[in-house]
């Protein structure tokens, strides 16, 4: 059981790499809509590092925070596209 | 030093870079949004801290409610900062 | 020059910041201070207050999640000085953005995909913040979670459809009632062991959903208050709208 | 024998995990690499939504009893991520976002010609 903890530890490295290198385009990014782009991305990403993060600590209750980003995360890209929509 | 260090190490470099650019950016939808980053950052900090109590409720804030207030503050005035 | 200046000042305080904190013992044994009396088991104990919770937590509250004790039980009193904040806030709003001469402002339709999708998952989205502060006992979340996931299914609602309004007879009537439930509990408890807020319910199996007594009943109290609050926020900002 | 069974499952889920990584991963260089806001958002979408939904999948096949609820995860991103971007395209191109100099073809802009 150790080893696949340590296992999952090297992705969990590697997708915490994946989100600072969409940091970058957070810093880049000409026009506000990029940076909602980056935002939605590191939405998926934070899921995936909380299911995984949850694995490693072996605690299933802690599922439910990944399930309220799951659930939510649309919500505030939803509102962003209205409002550079003009619809608001 | 183990792997989880160095995943709380980068986790924090990106808290922080995302943190100055809602400071610091002159156009404030952008610094909504960067603010939105810091907050789900904050949130799985929280997490790995074994704070999943603050995490969900961090997470449920952040991830809806407090940028449509900032999005409605900036309709109600103006997006760009002089 | 200023910035480099503000630069170096917040370094400064920043690691004088640090160094202060380094020595706060969060949640260790505190053997240098005297030992303090124990109502509830008839002793004096030198025990950190984290300890004690975890020691004795399970028996005294029959909650599983160690936080939900503490703050609907130990804390419970604390609790409703906070629900009663946000209901300040909430008012504060309200009557900053009442306007007297309501002025409809035309707003462009959104798409089909949001509107079908908001649609759908609209009863999903309610359902899953009613699970949250219904298990607040059982797994993380609680009350203010689970309230605002609910306000920001409706949040959806106003973004996906320009003509959406909710009712604000039925966001004050239900906000009252969940007020008056947690109030009534507390006197309750003041009438049958007299204490506020006392736990007279039977506590039941621990880790099963009828259990802990009443933290259940005050948590999907606070739950319901917290939702129709932060509700009556995002209808106050959105405005009057055509 | 159930014992060979669960292995095999939990090898599977690895696999299904280092494929999830490495979309992901794909997708954040994608993000950079993208020359305009449509062709980002199209790595933003489609390889995040592959990756989340196998590391889902995979953290399920390693444990049985977190499959149910992790399946129920994997449903809401399926059902959420595609109403955002989608939003988030139509609002920008309302925004007035500039297409790439190199794109070949605007749909959008022509079914609003015929109109």
């Amino acid at each position: 059981m150790n080893c696949s903890i340590d296992i999952c530890a090297v992705f969990i490295t590697l997708i915490s790499v994946a989100a600072f290198l969409s940091i970058i385009r957070l810093i880049k990014g000409p026009t506000a809509p990029d940076r909602a782009v980056a935002l939605d991305i590191l939405t998926n990403i934070t899921i995936v590092l909380l299911v995984l993060l949850g694995y490693f600590f072996q605690r299933f209750i802690y599922l439910d925070v990944a399930l309220v980003y799951g659930v939510l995360a649309f919500v505030g890209v939803i509102a962003l596209a209205r409002y550079l929509e003009g619809g608001l | 030093m183990d792997l989880f260090t160095i995943v709380s190490l980068i986790l924090i470099t990106i808290m922080i870079i995302a943190a100055i650019i809602a400071a610091e950016i002159k156009d404030l939808l952008s610094a909504a949004i960067a603010s939105g980053v810091m907050s789900l950052v904050v949130s799985i900090l929280f997490y790995m801290l074994q704070a999943p109590d603050v995490a969900i409720t961090e997470a449920a804030i952040g991830a809806a409610l407090s940028m449509a207030v900032m999005i409605f503050g900036i309709k109600s005035t103006k997006r760009w900062e002089k | 020059m200023k910035r480099v200046l503000a630069l170096t000042l917040a370094i400064l305080l920043f690691i004088v910041f640090a160094m202060a904190f380094a020595k706060i013992p969060f949640g260790e044994k505190m053997s240098n201070y005297p030992d303090y009396y124990n109502p509830i088991e008839n002793q004096t104990s030198n025990m950190s207050l984290p300890q004690h919770y975890l020691t004795y937590g399970k028996n005294d509250t029959g909650a599983t999640n160690m936080v939900t004790a503490v703050v609907v039980d130990y804390r419970g009193f604390d609790t409703l000085g906070e629900v009663t904040v946000l209901f300040l806030a909430s008012t504060g709003v309200g009557s900053l953005m009442y306007v007297e001469d309501k002025v409809k402002r035309k707003v462009r339709r959104s798409n089909a995909v949001v509107e079908t999708g908001s649609k759908l998952l609209f009863g999903f989205i309610i359902l899953f913040g009613a699970y949250i502060f219904i298990h607040g006992h059982l797994t993380p979340g609680g009350g203010f979670p689970g309230g605002a996931v609910i306000a920001s299914s409706f949040l959806l609602l106003y973004l996906a459809y320009p003509k959406f309004h909710a009712e604000h007879k039925k966001l004050n009537v239900s906000e009252s009632l969940a007020g008056l439930t947690f109030v009534i509990v507390g006197l309750l408890g003041l009438i049958i062991a007299g204490y506020f807020l006392y736990n007279f319910l039977p506590f039941g199996l621990p880790t099963y959903l009828f259990s802990a007594g009443v933290i259940p009943v005050i948590y999907v109290a606070i739950g319901v208050k917290v939702g129709s609050e932060l509700t009556g926020i995002v209808d106050a900002m959105m405005g009057v709208r055509e | 024998m159930s014992d060979i069974i669960l292995l095999i499952l939990q090898i599977i889920g690895y696999i299904f995990i280092s494929i999830g990584t490495f979309f992901l991963l794909l997708a954040s260089i994608g993000l950079l690499r993208m020359p305009d806001v449509y062709n980002r958002m199209q790595t933003a979408t489609k390889a995040t939504t592959l990756g989340s939904l196998s590391v889902l999948i995979g953290v399920g096949l390693i444990d049985l009893w977190w499959l149910p609820k992790s399946l129920i995860i994997a449903a809401f991103i399926v059902l959420t991520a595609p109403i955002g971007a989608s939003a988030l395209a139509r609002a920008s191109y309302k925004h007035g976002v500039k297409l790439w100099e190199g794109s070949v073809v605007d749909k959008y802009k022509e079914e609003k010609e015929e109109d």
